[in-house]
């Protein structure tokens, strides 16, 4: 029996102690017409060995091709260490640190992740992680809608250069409440936001700003002179920052004057893989003074009976097991094992580290981009500084282009030609740290081939 | 007795201005150069500067000082803390699998593909419901998917006035918290003094307004609700939906399924009865199976078969659904570790998790109660958990749930759940699982029976528990009043 | 600097504590004219991104042929747990445990290690493990010629059936020692030894009889008669067996009256991947009567000074480090790790779990032979009853055939011929649980075209 | 402080008759019906029988009860416990090395191969041999293939009188086991008070007899042989030939060559100066490098390239080798892992490997000198290790350099070597590595310390160490006499 730990003498043992002669008579309070008798549509078990065959075969089937997509997860160089530590079973196989003494472990590493967290946005507190990148954003318009002083608005602007999935993410999830999110167009030459393009809704009430830096194409916004606008129009600003990019970028709570107010991410760069779009996780960091309106776990250090510090869950209040309707949001359950990796993989890179993977992806997407737009009918689309992702634009569709480079090992970017019809054949590229020159010279032989080919 | 070991530095406390994990530093390149100063840092994040030798020892270090279920009985209720398979994981992890873009073409993800569609499908048998969205990254979003579908489907229906979910007042607090969210009342109803649903407050609740109700099942008090029947056609009766929280599915697997007692929609905690590891605190994943009247509604994306190939269906697909709850397509690597899973059960296996379940929560609840500990609901059968509430004893002997729940850890054990659900007083929800054996349940007894005997006989050995962790116990007013939430250096 | 900790901060400081001027002083008792200025021939440094990926494309290179090769290293299903363990770094980076106290975990998993040894075996006491199985069939004849107490002799009989890169190490190793490997013929229907062919070594003085069960060709020897045989003529009984197979056969401890004298090898098969030949483990188990001539570490149970039990290394006066030139052997290094991967994994299969991937690897076997046979110019070459590898003689040369099958996919089993030239094309095969009968069809298939082919 | 957990049971009183780890079991198939009766296992092995959980859950709790260098300082001398990189790990665990087997074509090996021969090369540049064989499985079984070399030279060159090797005293108790397993004599020859070789003893030692010298440098005094070019002088004249034990290579990579230096063969512990883990005792890899007049009797096999392709060269190849020592190749994977070490470390880190070991060397002994405790050779330079002599305190204080040991695992240290070399009285043979940060040198330092302090005013806490262990101390007398080797069942 799969898992099961019981012997025949066990089993007999335990129903004589509680006075059942079987273990179906455990379950006759269920009404008896409810009950099936078998899982006839499972197939039968597999033993490990069989399993481990099957999923091998599937993995090798869907193989290792070059990868040159970005679009909110990025291929970066994942330290040995980290998975290695994070798969250990006193990590992975404990849950949420109700029982702080048992769980310093966990609590520490999670302190230290605040930390790290705070340190990277130029913010004063973190939470603990939410699900997703485009999920935190969600909750930090709600966090938004309820910690504006100055503001009863329900209505957010949010910019057309953010990752368009975040935007139906936080539609599908804060427009519940009836939140309702603004957007603001771009500038066709430099793929960013303009201050002046958002002259139409000044005046108007809205209860945030949303920047996102870099920007889903991947150019960088001039988030300095959003923020300074957002806050002279009583907008909070919501930044959603790729972490990777912070180790050179302007932290949030710099930004402008006095800073963005929330800042939130997908957290997947830090030392999680690409693994078909997760678990990742998203994180949340914030000014000391919205804290209570953050959702989500918080760790903080205390003393315990013999005045020795240590850490425990905090803020509960804040929660849905303690605060029920009037929670800050309904999250329990997080993407803790995502935070350990992260922590211990922002630990092993230092700021020195980030800092040259940063560089390393800005430096391997222009040369991306170089040699792709030295091919004939490619150009790149916007003119604006970028960090690792730029927009390209075809002179043919780009579905079957990619395709055929699929086809041949190579993929290519991912076509946004439907999401944004202004940019005509438009593909959204990237290349982390992890290409080399010769990945690049062999995207760029490839297309030239396909284009030539077609 | 167990001993963790020793308290560890904070890892900035190790730093060293110039130290480095020099192994992981790729090659400096000048690619900053193209930021325009303006938008430039201004100076680096503080983060550790440690070696690798020393962020490894940290670590590892670290670990040590938790429990988990790879070193300790953990008998958390509504937890489902069951042995996680390592197959699973290193499965999850093939190098393929984590390496696979979300993006990529379907032609280069056929094999991940086939993996979520069997694993729809087969939540779908084992909850009888029609379709499945594997989307939602943990029980309370798969709540959420599941009352956004109710409201999407009453908006459909032309009926906007419906926006009140009826919650039992047991309920874990995700259900209130999520209804909140999902922009509905919440319309809490008690339970009777054996753990079944107000039958009678509940008639009194519904109306016109009556979105649906919210029940969870087995209920968190550890016993099946006995008048679901009766509770799903007053709902229905107003015109309401059914939603059940299966969280507690372990309980059930194999032997009752909510499509079959007529729910509307149903969320799955996979890391609970699908063994995908807890990670402290996390991933996981709240995958909602659906009846046919909501299937458009589903939230996206999920994966289709279509000549014998797999492919994702999305806002074209499902035109209706109430949209997107994540990035990319919820916590995928997490689903694949409870298709593993469920693989290596196999239908016969299924079964026996909710029989070893039930009948290592019945055995341990009859042994407390003859150890003298008071079942909160002495009428009834456990299901695969039980509370014992420690409300005479609080009042003999001034001693906490809580005082035992610390003294538990003393004895290498993980406490209880405590003070949920919040109705029941002094209160711990006891969940075994089934893959614990006979012996271990019997070291728990010992433990508790030891307990009893010290709370007669010395209650401050209790109250100043625990005694053999790195640290006594902690001070969370303090933690609340004197915020120290990040790690400063020293002025 | 890779895994350098220092600062330079440190470095001053602490030449400042030793009063140097620059740590290139403290090499300043080597002879300066000896001093090498670089090492020109290694080179540069790979990042760990760097050399991840060189080892990833080498790995890929030599791809995963499905493989039917046995002959003393075995593809079995080793569960997930085993490794995950295994590879703690508790286990992983912890040394011989010296320090008793602060190494309970190594010291308990070794006595559990012996237990299981012993008992598989029948013996009485299993050392910590030797290097692999054929050096310990080096060390094992060396210490019966020790341990003999009515003969001098130093010749030692070996069966032609015997693995003959076994008898290459013994001979390569014993062979300093003056210790001579006398050959005994096998019978060429059954390939196995007889009682008769030895009648001419019988009153000869041997110090033991070496007995591979089952012998190298897969086939199961008569270890009764054999055994019996030998204790007449006053030889010790070295046994040679596949730890595997002791599922089903009989343990060497009750071979025939008073069973073998020694047990060793290969304990590679006890959840020990192939990797290419190791590291692997050796095992030795003896009788209680000839533990102190047994070499390697030995683990006992004793008490602490409080009383409670607890383990400790014991007899080590039979160790180099105590006993230099009259030492039971030179080893110190032994294979600890794949000892922990072998006890978690006997943990886990159970004399069920062993016996059933016993009679499924039997089972496989015979299931490939059969198919194989069926082919043209195909046959069995023995009709003895066998454990898990067969002997196929082919019509034709069988190095052009291998090369054929390996180049589409298939590994089909070593050639044996020049080894035994009177078998002819001779093809040792070998199918373990691993395999399906899909697999043993592809192969059959395979050969059949390649045959047919050529 | 670091306390370790507490015991755990042997595995066998875990064990129920019936349970077993289920999803690790194949089918069951009639395959023994093939087996005669005769040949059939009587009763079945007593093995554990325990579930999967149980399993998992005993050997976590067991490897929590180990100190290592993931959790611990781990100055062992002779050992060199530095840093295992976890990528060494992973990358020679990659599935298609794992599943290669060893005589699988080369066409299916030449990513394998390729490792190897560019292992053999780097080991090669570092050690100034002119070739290397990769098959010796441990230092021990290196030392061998080096002896049995000289002595197949000896034979080569028709001189069969040669079979005496010297040995210094102060080594490593490998060398003249080695040296007695090869069918030699040994001849010990002592150490001047410095710790060099005492020439004119080397002297009266040769003859014609004279196979050759195993030297050990820098020795395992902790110290550099001044006088090793007199050695050689010496020992060549006599005829005989020069073995280098390169143990302790760590303390001079990149510094000088053994080639250089005129030695004739050395071995390499790669699980010390190559950072291989050394995994609770083991495996290792002791490969060996040769001079010119050497190679052709090289154990095999070796790895050749030929026209860019990889073999294996063997029998064939090096008729006159010494021939094979292990089944296959010796411990690949052990190889594997200093290759991919190596190369990270690359050119330049190599060197930095001998400059760092030696300044945390001779930071440590300076600062234990400080400290009052007294090195055995206090006009030497460290090397990467040193000795103290606790032969003062033993006088004044009884206290003895194990009470010291034990005492420093309270203090969160694993021990250094105790009582090697034999030579030096109470004697502690500390090793940092390079790869330990300043502070933990400071930590060990505080704590020697404290023990001084304690050794004064509290002996007695001293001889009864350690206290903060799962256990006190062992009674090894007991467990040699007692013989208690193996679990059995209670009567
Ligand atoms: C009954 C019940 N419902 C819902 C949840 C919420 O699930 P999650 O924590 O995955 O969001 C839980 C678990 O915590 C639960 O026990
Ligand atoms: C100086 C010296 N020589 C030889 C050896 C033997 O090496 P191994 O233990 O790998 O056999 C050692 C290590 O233990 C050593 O320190």
């Amino acid at each position: 029996m799969a898992y099961i730990p019981h012997t025949d003498a066990d089993i007999r043992a335990m129903l004589d102690v509680i006075g059942a002669r079987s273990t179906e008579e455990l379950f006759d309070e269920i009404p008896a017409h409810l009950k099936i008798k078998a899982l006839e549509g499972v197939p039968a078990a597999l033993s490990e060995m069989q399993i481990t065959r099957l999923m091998n075969e599937r993995a090798c089937a869907d193989g290792r091709a070059l990868n040159f997509i970005g679009a909110g997860a990025y291929e970066h160089y994942i330290p040995a260490p980290v998975w290695a530590i994070a798969t250990r079973g006193e990590f992975y196989s404990a849950y949420t640190p109700y029982q702080a003494e048992a769980s310093q472990g966990t609590l520490q590493l999670i302190y230290e992740f605040q930390t790290m967290m705070a340190a990277l946005t130029g913010m004063e507190v973190s939470n603990a992680s939410m699900y997703d990148g485009a999920s935190a954003l969600a909750e930090a318009s709600l966090m938004a809608v309820r910690a504006h002083r100055n503001s009863q608005s329900k209505r957010i602007l949010v910019p057309r250069t953010l990752n368009p999935t975040y935007l139906k993410v936080a539609r599908a999830i804060a427009g519940n409440q009836n939140i309702v999110f603004v957007e603001a167009d771009f500038d066709r030459a430099t793929g960013c936001m303009m201050p002046q393009s958002l002259q139409t809704h000044e005046g108007q009430d809205f209860a945030a700003l949303v920047l996102q830096q870099p920007n889903f194409f991947g150019n960088l916004e001039d988030v300095r002179a959003l923020t300074d606008w957002a806050h002279r129009q009583n907008m909070l600003v919501i930044a959603v920052v790729n972490p990777t990019s912070l180790a050179l970028l302007e932290a949030p709570g710099r930004w402008g004057e006095s800073g963005a107010d929330i800042v939130c991410g997908e957290g997947q760069p830090l030392g999680v893989p690409l693994s078909s779009g997760g678990p990742y996780f998203g994180f949340m960091t914030t000014r000391m003074q919205l804290v209570r309106q953050m959702p989500g776990r918080v760790v903080g250090r205390t003393l315990d009976a013999e005045g020795r510090p240590g850490f425990t869950l905090t803020l509960q209040a804040r929660e849905q097991h303690i605060r029920r309707t009037k929670a800050t949001s309904n999250i329990c359950t997080n993407q803790g094992l995502l935070v350990t990796a992260a922590t211990i993989y922002m630990t092993l890179m230092g700021a020195e580290g980030l800092a040259r993977v940063a560089a390393a992806s800005l430096q391997r997407t222009q040369d991306l981009v170089t040699a792709l737009t030295r091919i004939k009918g490619v150009r790149a689309a916007f003119n604006s500084p970028r960090f690792h992702e730029a927009v390209l634009q075809l002179d043919r569709p780009v579905a079957p282009v990619l395709a055929e480079l699929a086809q041949r090992g190579v993929i290519g970017g991912l076509d946004i030609s439907a999401q944004f019809p202004e940019l005509g054949h438009a593909l959204l590229v990237c290349a982390t740290e992890t290409k080399s020159q010769d990945d690049i010279d062999a995207y760029a032989n490839l297309l030239r081939d396909v284009r030539g080919a077609a | 007795m167990n001993e963790l070991k020793a308290r560890e530095p904070v890892i900035f406390d190790l730093s060293q201005p110039g130290r480095n994990a020099a192994a992981q530093m790729v090659a400096s390149v000048p690619g900053d150069a193209q930021i325009p100063q303006s938008l430039r840092r201004g100076s680096p994040p503080l983060l550790p500067q440690v070696s690798e030798l020393q962020a490894v020892r940290h670590f590892t270090r670290l670990s040590q000082l938790n429990f988990s279920i790879d070193t300790h009985f953990y008998p958390l209720g509504s937890c489902t803390m069951k042995y996680n398979p390592k197959a699973c994981n290193s499965l999850a992890m093939l190098p393929e699998f984590l390496g696979r873009h979300p993006l990529g073409p379907e032609t280069h993800g056929q094999g991940f593909l086939a993996c979520m569609y069997e694993l729809q499908d087969m939540l779908k048998e084992v909850t009888g419901m029609q379709a499945v969205s594997l989307t939602p990254m943990a029980g309370a979003q798969g709540e959420f998917a599941g009352v956004a579908m109710i409201r999407a489907y009453h908006r459909a229906q032309g009926d906007l006035a419906r926006n009140e979910i009826i919650v039992p007042e047991a309920a874990h607090g995700t259900n209130p918290a999520t209804a909140t969210m999902c922009g509905c009342k919440v319309r809490e109803v008690p339970c009777d003094a054996n753990g079944d649903v107000d039958i009678d407050a509940l008639k009194a609740a519904v109306g016109p307004q009556t979105a649906g109700i919210m029940l969870t099942n087995p209920s968190t008090l550890g016993v099946f609700e006995r008048k679901i029947l009766q509770v799903r056609q007053i709902v229905q009766d107003a015109g309401g939906l059914l939603y059940y929280d299966g969280a507690n599915l372990n309980a059930i697997l194999g032997k009752v399924r909510p499509g079959d007692m007529g729910f509307d929609v149903i969320h799955m905690n996979l890391h609970k009865t699908f063994s995908t590891p807890h990670g402290g605190g996390g991933p996981g994943s709240g995958a909602v199976g659906v009846s046919k009247r909501l299937a458009p509604f589903m939230p996206i994306p999920v994966v289709y078969k279509e000549g014998g190939r797999y492919r994702w269906a999305a806002e074209a697909d499902l035109p209706q659904s109430i949209g997107r709850l994540s990035g990319f397509m919820g916590n995928a690597g997490v689903n694949l570790r409870a298709y593993v899973y469920m693989r290596m059960l196999g239908r016969e296996g299924m079964v026996r998790v909710a029989e070893f379940a039930a009948l290592n929560a019945n055995y341990l609840l009859a042994r407390l109660r003859d150890a003298g500990y008071d079942p909160a609901y002495p009428e009834r059968r456990a299901s695969h958990e039980f509370i014992i509430t420690l409300k005479r004893q609080n009042r003999e002997y001034q001693i906490t749930a809580m005082d035992v729940a610390k003294r538990l850890l003393d004895h290498g054990f993980h406490a209880p759940t405590t003070y949920f659900p919040l109705l029941v007083p002094e209160c711990l929800l006891i969940e075994p699982t089934e893959t614990e054996a006979k012996e271990d349940l019997d070291g728990f007894v010992e433990a508790m029976i030891d307990i009893l005997r010290e709370a007669e006989h010395d209650p401050e050995k209790l109250r100043t528990a625990p005694h053999t962790m790195p640290l006594r116990r902690l001070d969370d007013v303090r933690a609340a009043r004197q915020l120290d939430l990040t790690w400063k250096p020293a002025a």
